[in-house]
């Protein structure tokens, strides 16, 4: 089994299928690491963050292994998890930095709050709801003496017309939604994760992740992954090779200093 | 003996209680075969009793040509009908208008026409006013020396905010969903706001 | 001495028969206010007496926020229940998003970010508005002045609340600490400013 990108050994946690099944449903990191905790089949008081730490770190070694696009914010528990474990098996140090300890209890009283939430939320829509499980008068009478004015207007419906309004004005605007591309940097920083784990020469095309996020996405990777072996070829980081145009391109990690 | 008295009234007083809930919730009177087959055969003795339970009270079992249904004693409609009034639905120029007026005051009518884009009918602002939504602030010190328009306390009572800094901004609008701008470059595709897009479904926008 | 105690016993019962009559007319709670205006100030006796009177029947009186009004028996939902459509069954985030306003308000967007860890997606709260369950409320005293959420009287209503202290178990859940809106850790909503904060400053509220 060879050592992931976060440097811990990963088992198979799930088959691909099941992978994709689950990650559908999660509603962000912290809603997945909930669900990982549950696996410890403890009182949310009593779950080992460490372990938690694990669980978390294999599961995003195995979502990428399978090539799923994570977003961002997997990554960013991801990095944030592998320095909880550090300051966790460190001993405490002099610093400005909270200790292990003090973040992993801030993590578990973030869970148990989300899944007191979650708890909260069931509870709420078992109860009987108007118009489901209690009805109210069929046939109402026009015998309004509640409102003085005879209008029925909501402050839903006032913002919504304000919201319309202004959609309508804004058309005019170039307002540029946010679009996901793959960024330069993203691929210079993948690339040269990955490198450690391509000894020999191999196409630029298998170091692309898969084709998740849509045909855009995919485009955009190509053209970020293929400046970024230019970009890491002229640090000297890796070696190049194509034989002849519009042939496959083929790298490999350079070797000139042969401290491999 | 007495048992068995006991479970006989409880099962007719289940039956009651459903009969009861059936009719109140009905928005449509109902006839007694309907009722027969969530209730039984022995509806017809439960309407009575119902009917009958309900005589002398604000609301009386009627029948309705061929269905039965709960209405407030009749003897009573001139009381209620006291302050009767019909709602209607405020017309889409009108609940604009409003908001203009609440986002934008003081504002003169020339600028709320400005701002919409289209002339502002004769009884959009007097139905406003009638109904103490909105009323005239002073007049704008430029030429013409124009009225303005401001809300009311009576605006802020309706909407159930206290005061007129707790209207949400164009920001919290666009946050809550209630402004969303079209994707001008719908061409690139989705973007992506799914955490985890599988590549089944990742062609949805 | 006898009629006089008739003639009491009449006008109350004139007024309970007109307070039946105007709350099972509408559909929506009429609050005490509003009746005691109609019916006197003894309303609050008559509505107990009323609600007494219905309590064993199969439409029952209920008290909901500020208001009250008639809705079928809890216990028949069992009998009455109708499937929610499809089309208007909620997301889980909008359920979640729903239960944190609830439990935590007034509480801000980027609390409930803080606390379900992700971003409040399009679709959420304009839906729990557009079901009249929320509604914004004052602003935060705080840099930038957030905009927090509050629930309706129609969000008690929906689920038979009597009042927010009804909430299933939110009296443990306040015991436990659980219902402390505060950011935590990384900003995982996305509009966090708060990179690490730790247990004991993070009480800015």
């Amino acid at each position: 089994m060879t050592e992931d990108l976060f440097g811990s050994r990963s088992e198979p946690v799930a088959a691909p299928d099941q992978l994709m099944l689950v990650l559908n449903g999660f509603e962000g990191p912290l809603d997945l690491l909930l669900i990982l905790g549950r696996e410890q089949k403890v009182d949310l008081t009593r779950i080992s963050i460490l372990q938690l730490a694990d669980q978390y770190l294999a599961f995003v070694a195995e979502a990428r292994k399978v090539r799923l696009e994570l977003a961002a914010d997997y990554l960013v528990m991801a990095a944030w998890l592998a320095y909880l474990k550090s300051r966790l098996l460190i001993p405490a140090q002099e610093d400005d930095e909270p200790s292990g300890e003090d973040m992993a209890a801030a993590l578990a009283f973030q869970l148990q709050r989300l899944e007191a939430m979650k708890g909260a939320a069931q509870a709420l829509f078992a109860r009987p709801r108007l118009g489901q499980d209690v009805f109210s008068r069929g046939a109402p009478e026009d015998i309004d003496i509640r409102r003085k004015s005879v209008y029925e207007v909501t402050l839903y419906d006032l913002l919504r017309a304000y919201g319309d309004h202004r959609k309508r004005q804004d058309g005019g605007v170039l307002r540029i939604t946010p679009v996901r591309l793959y960024s330069l940097e993203d691929a210079v920083r993948r690339l040269s994760d990955l490198l450690g784990h391509m000894p020999d020469w191999a196409t630029l095309a298998s170091f692309l992740p898969g084709e998740a996020g849509g045909p855009l996405l995919t485009r955009s990777s190509m053209a970020a992954h293929f400046a970024a072996t230019l970009e890491l070829a002229k640090a000297g980081q890796l070696e190049l090779r194509q034989d002849g145009a519009f042939a496959p391109l083929y790298l490999r990690r350079a070797t000139r200093d042969g401290d491999d | 003996m007495i048992k068995e008295v006991t479970n006989a009234e409880e099962a007719r007083m289940g039956k009651l209680r459903l009969l009861e809930a059936l009719l109140f919730a009905s928005a449509d009177p109902l006839d007694e075969e309907t009722l027969a087959t969530r209730i039984g055969p022995e509806v017809g003795a439960l309407l009575d009793s119902l009917r009958a339970h309900y005589a002398p009270r604000g609301i009386n079992l009627v029948r309705t040509g061929a269905g039965w249904a709960f209405r407030t004693a009749a003897d009573l409609a001139p009381i209620l009908r006291q302050e009767e009034e019909v709602s209607k639905k405020l017309s889409r120029a009108a609940i604009e208008t409003l908001a203009i007026i609440a986002y934008h005051q003081p504002v003169t009518r020339a600028e709320i026409e400005a701002i919409r884009g289209v002339v502002t009918s004769k009884g959009t602002l007097d139905i406003l006013m009638e109904h103490g939504w909105i009323r005239p602030g002073r007049r704008r010190e430029t030429p013409g020396r124009p009225l303005t328009w401001i809300t009311t306390d009576h605006f802020l009572d309706h909407f159930g905010l206290e005061s007129l800094r707790d209207l949400p901004s164009v920001e919290d609008l666009r946050a809550a969903g209630l402004l969303d701008s079209r994707p001008v470059l719908l061409g690139l595709g989705g973007t992506g706001e799914d955490a985890l897009v599988s590549p089944a479904d990742s062609d949805e926008d």
